[in-house]
């Protein structure tokens, strides 16, 4: 029987907090943040309408604190928990905690996390439900002869991956035998450093693959649907960078044998709230499972775009025992869909983290254009957790159109004081093989090898050396300013002088 | 006002003077310019320049001062032509000495040179790590570790000098 | 045959001129902005390709001088022009200049133009293609004895109308003989000095009507389709202040009927490019013609987010002779949107006007969020256009959850240093009336007439009183501040002022 | 910082101190409040009391001062309670001449009296302009018009005198 949720915590910062905030205020629902001493001036505890400290700023302090966020829910009388992405998203132990204390974790049981969340287990339930998925191992390799014995079987070249994984950690392009033996030992050791679990599995290397994923959301009466795909192979070191809906290569007749597949995985593992099932898909249009996120993910806006739906909403509603409200027939797909994930990091330097204060920021806006966004002018991007400082997405009836006004968005966008990738979407939005739709996993790495040429015209550098000039213009200390050339300059910097002052 | 503005490694002298009518007038190398400059707020201009419309927006990182105009970051340097100190100071870029700065904040992860180790060009000297990922940090030229500034496990703020070589 | 378009001179200002050249970048147009002495700051100015000159503030010496803007169109060489709404947008002579000119105009021939420019001859029109049209005369009356005798068949309650009009001016409603001959005098010169044309005419009184519109869309080769109705009954003295679409008293049958009927009175009247039929819909839902306006209209977000379609991109693509890429059977309609005209006016003032500069501006984003800005924050709103300042839409998958993702957006809002009506959606939204769609275009007005009721919760004045404080410490200049309680208030205080400057 | 803080027409004495650890130490109408205030930029504050978040915008209008809190605009006033000024211009407010100033910039239309003319409170004075909308500013009071400050096309900005009533 349905349940009214009067009250949420939300587990998690940044966009995705600001994300759930806003849904929860959309429908009635009081909204409680948690935030580490680091983001005490974020905007996810200015915006919602309960806030509590957790601790320190290292996640494990923190955000990472279950027992912690439990403790606040219990104390601020929230009856549910949002965990957004990361974090505790997945921790099977935490959903079950919650479940234990009577607080509803907004996600599917952790029974079905578990049945989904460890690769070589997912493997398995894949297998049961007679998937299609890439050739290997379902189970953790015990040692290097194990691993030789499955990568000969399998054929070369293989992947090592760990099976706790995520993020490309753990993970090794294994191309001849005679590699096997130091890539199984490295994969094994990161694996063991960045989750606590060293267990590593074998995959067929599918070469240039698309990484395709279909969101699929389950309710609490057996319902399932799929709502599409989203095609995310624009990606750098396994992450992804660029997201898009519908996939330029995935017909309608393709759609509904992926969605189907998904939705047959996650009934199998009795599956329920949203979560999306990742395929790679061969040269081919072979498509074979690779995992399931058990969770809502970063870019789903591109699903919420070419579906109407709001997928935060559907999770709450499911979390509150409600039945979907439309059937598989109901859902269309229309128009496309891109996202770009701004982060703080520097394209010109190795992609290198860029954390400090944001001393400007300009937003796109207008026809098509969605942002979620997680700064403000002024605010200091901590060190301490992921760069991504927002999502601007862009709708339009086509996928070129589409393109088009993201590039035209992104002119608009400046975000000052910090290096951000803006220049990276620019470049891979106007490279002809993208724009036809020419992409796989390694697409990115291969365009990143390439020179960047930008040939800059020679009126562009004469303005900026007259803006140069009339900025200095401004910025002079009155005291250290030569004479005024004539009467009025003087009186026009202090009045740029008084404006300053004043915003 | 005149300046000497320094764009892309060409110095370009720019003489600007705001009119009475509000408008500047403009020299740029030595030629005259019929720039119509507007300044939206203290950090954006609108500047028409044969009918062509652009916006500029100041886009300086503390002292690495740059606009950003067409969506591209152009930095810049202005010197003051009667200033000698800005000349010598631009002169004092080459000499042997070379500190190797953190171009961002983070922590220490790990030393990959000593003092008094000789490096090449491009070796790698420290790797910094800031929002889990982790950066290595090359030598700028070959030559000896003359001092290491900083420990593992340090927090280091953009701009702070890590080592020396020589 | 249809031939490219390269560059658009954009015959307008603030938010609707930032759209069309958003438009022209994302088709790859160059664009063209014109300015008046007001204008040079703002924002379609730098947002342009290129930007012209056009005369003194006042539009009659600058937006509304058509020679200067087709000069500027011939040295410049841009081929074709938007008139965007308002200033030129329906002024037939402007449209035949143009086309004399060889300069494309973006909208209807000057003959459709002037078959339904006329309120008078567009009725005319109506009666010639069979449709339903307020009961009344369809040519200027020219006599007060006229009008009694039109009024007496017509019987009363009637309006009077100028046939020049828009915006209200010259119209009077008249419920008994005895009124009559006053107020036709009075409409007759209100319309004499608004419109430059006196001319009135009589429209039956309905009670309580709808109104609601319907967008039509043509080609140069025969087509032309509808694209679903816009609901404009909250309006405040006959200017619409919130639009959405659908209508929620109007069905698949309905929405049939009134499309069909616009579409058969465009096609009457050789129409082409976009433009609106408004009609009035009484209590039974029966409709009537009200009048045409052959322009793109403020509120065509609301279409574009619940058709998915572009109206400028296909405003363009239409100018350039391109066939509609797209059938009647192929529009589908989803979802629900909301518009609030942001204006620059103050709502507890008697709506008064407020220009000045804007010295705060917080805006809102989001899921469903769709902003039309025409200002920034430093920017001086002048004091010689219409004060619209921006639109904000919100589009959800139901009328309901639309109206609270509005109310979200409007609670993050924030307008500084002027007035503006951003509490008069709050209130609208809010209303019972409203949100049960049991509205008219006599709505509003009743709204307002009664008292609006705020409770203040007695902590957010503590909250606000502490706030007071501490913004007081922050801007106390140091000369007069008290000596500081502490050692670190004054470090404070420095710090907070050094933030300022860097700002 | 000890001052009074007038909002909604009731004085109520405000305490604030900025302790080392950054936080505030607010006392309101001599009770101490437990709230933790932020800065997040020079213009807003999120301010946590007992556990409710409140982000507070400063929503000043030239020297109308304002604060913005859950969507609404609550203007307030300060005194310095060691300062007699503020208390003396505080009571300036109800003298028998009455200004009648322009609440928005705009242009003078009509003027519906002249120096001399008895009005009633509410009677209509003078039309105003701007945007295209007109505004008919009324009598504050009854009296009399002891002067007319503009004339017919005049333009004025906020605040201005228009005339004055007696």
């Amino acid at each position: 029987m349905s349940q009214k949720i009067k009250k949420i915590l939300i587990a998690n910062r940044g966009e995705i907090a600001l994300r759930v905030i806003r849904a929860c205020r959309e429908l009635g629902i009081a909204s409680v943040a948690v935030y580490s001493d680091a983001d005490r001036a974020s905007l996810h505890v200015a915006h919602a309408d309960e806030a509590y400290r957790l601790g320190p700023a290292p996640a494990r302090e923190s955000y990472l604190r279950g027992d912690l966020i439990l403790d606040v829910a219990r104390q601020c009388g929230a009856e549910a928990i949002h965990p957004g992405y990361g974090f505790l998203s997945e921790n099977a132990d935490f959903a079950a905690a919650c479940e234990a204390a009577g607080v509803r974790f907004i996600g599917p049981a952790a029974s079905a996390m578990r049945m989904l969340g460890s690769k070589t287990r997912a493997r398995q339930t894949a297998d049961a439900a007679g998937l299609p998925r890439v050739p290997g191992s379902v189970q953790a390799l015990a040692s290097v002869e194990e691993a030789r014995a499955v990568a000969k079987r399998t054929g070369y070249p293989i992947m090592l991956k760990a099976a706790a994984g995520g993020g490309g950690k753990g993970m090794r392009a294994v191309r001849a035998e005679a590699e096997l033996a130091e890539a199984f030992t490295t994969a094994r050791s990161e694996a063991e450093r960045a989750f606590g679990n060293g267990d590593v599995y074998i995959e067929k290397l599918i070469e240039n693959p698309r990484h395709i994923e279909v969101q699929v959301l389950a309710d609490h009466h057996g319902h399932c649907v799929y709502l599409g795909e989203r095609e995310c192979s624009v990606q750098r070191r396994h992450q992804k960078v660029i997201e898009e809906a519908p996939s330029a290569v995935v017909d309608a007749d393709l759609r509904r044998r992926m969605g189907e597949t998904a939705v047959t995985l996650a009934q199998t593992a009795g599956y329920t709230n949203a979560g999306t099932v990742e395929f790679l898909v061969d040269q081919e249009r072979n498509f074979y499972f690779l995992e399931m996120n058990t969770r809502l993910q970063v870019e789903h806006p591109v699903t919420e775009l070419v579906t109407g739906l709001d997928l935060v909403h559907l999770q709450i509603r499911i979390a509150e025992d409600q039945p979907l409200p439309f059937t598989q027939a109901e859902v269309h797909l229309r128009g496309h869909a891109i996202e770009c994930r701004i982060y703080a990091e520097d394209p010109d330097n190795n992609f290198f983290p860029s954390p400090g204060t944001i001393t400007r920021l300009v937003q796109a806006s207008g026809p098509g254009i969605r942002e979620d966004c997680g700064i403000y002018e002024g605010w200091t991007v901590p060190l301490d957790y992921d760069p991504i400082l927002s999502k601007l997405v862009a709708y339009a009836p086509t996928r070129e159109a589409a393109i088009d006004r993201m590039l035209r968005a992104l002119g608009e966008y400046h975000v000052g004081g910090i290096a951000c990738n803006l220049g990276l979407f620019r470049r891979i939005l106007q490279d002809k093989d993208f724009r036809s739709a020419n992409i796989h996993t390694g697409y990115l790495e291969r365009l990143l090898a390439e020179p960047a040429a930008a040939p800059q015209q020679a009126v562009v550098a004469e303005v900026a050396a007259i803006a140069a000039g009339v900025f200095e213009l401004g910025q002079q200390p009155a005291s250290s300013a030569p004479a005024a050339e004539n009467g009025s300059s003087s009186n026009w910097k202090s009045a740029a002088r008084q404006e300053m002052l004043r915003r | 006002m005149k300046r000497i503005v320094e764009i892309e490694g060409v110095k370009r002298p720019l003489s600007l003077r705001r009119l009475d009518s509000g408008e500047f007038s403009v020299e740029l190398d030595g030629q005259p310019y019929a720039a119509d400059v507007c300044q939206l707020d203290p950090r954006t201009l609108s500047i028409l320049l044969d009918g062509r419309s652009y916006r500029v927006l100041l886009d300086s990182r503390g002292d690495d001062k740059a606009v950003s105009v067409e969506a591209g970051r152009i930095p810049f340097r202005i010197e003051d032509p009667r200033s000698l100190q800005s000349r010598r100071k631009a002169d004092a870029g080459g000499s042997g000495a070379r500190p190797v700065m953190a171009s961002m904040p983070g922590r220490i992860i790990r030393l990959l040179v000593q003092q008094g180790d000789a490096v090449e060009a491009h070796q790698g000297l420290i790797v910094v790590e800031a929002m889990k990922m982790q950066n290595e940090l090359k030598a700028p030229k070959a030559g000896t570790v003359v001092r290491v500034a900083v420990e593992v496990g340090a927090t280091v703020q953009a701009g702070a000098v890590l080592l020396v070589i020589e």
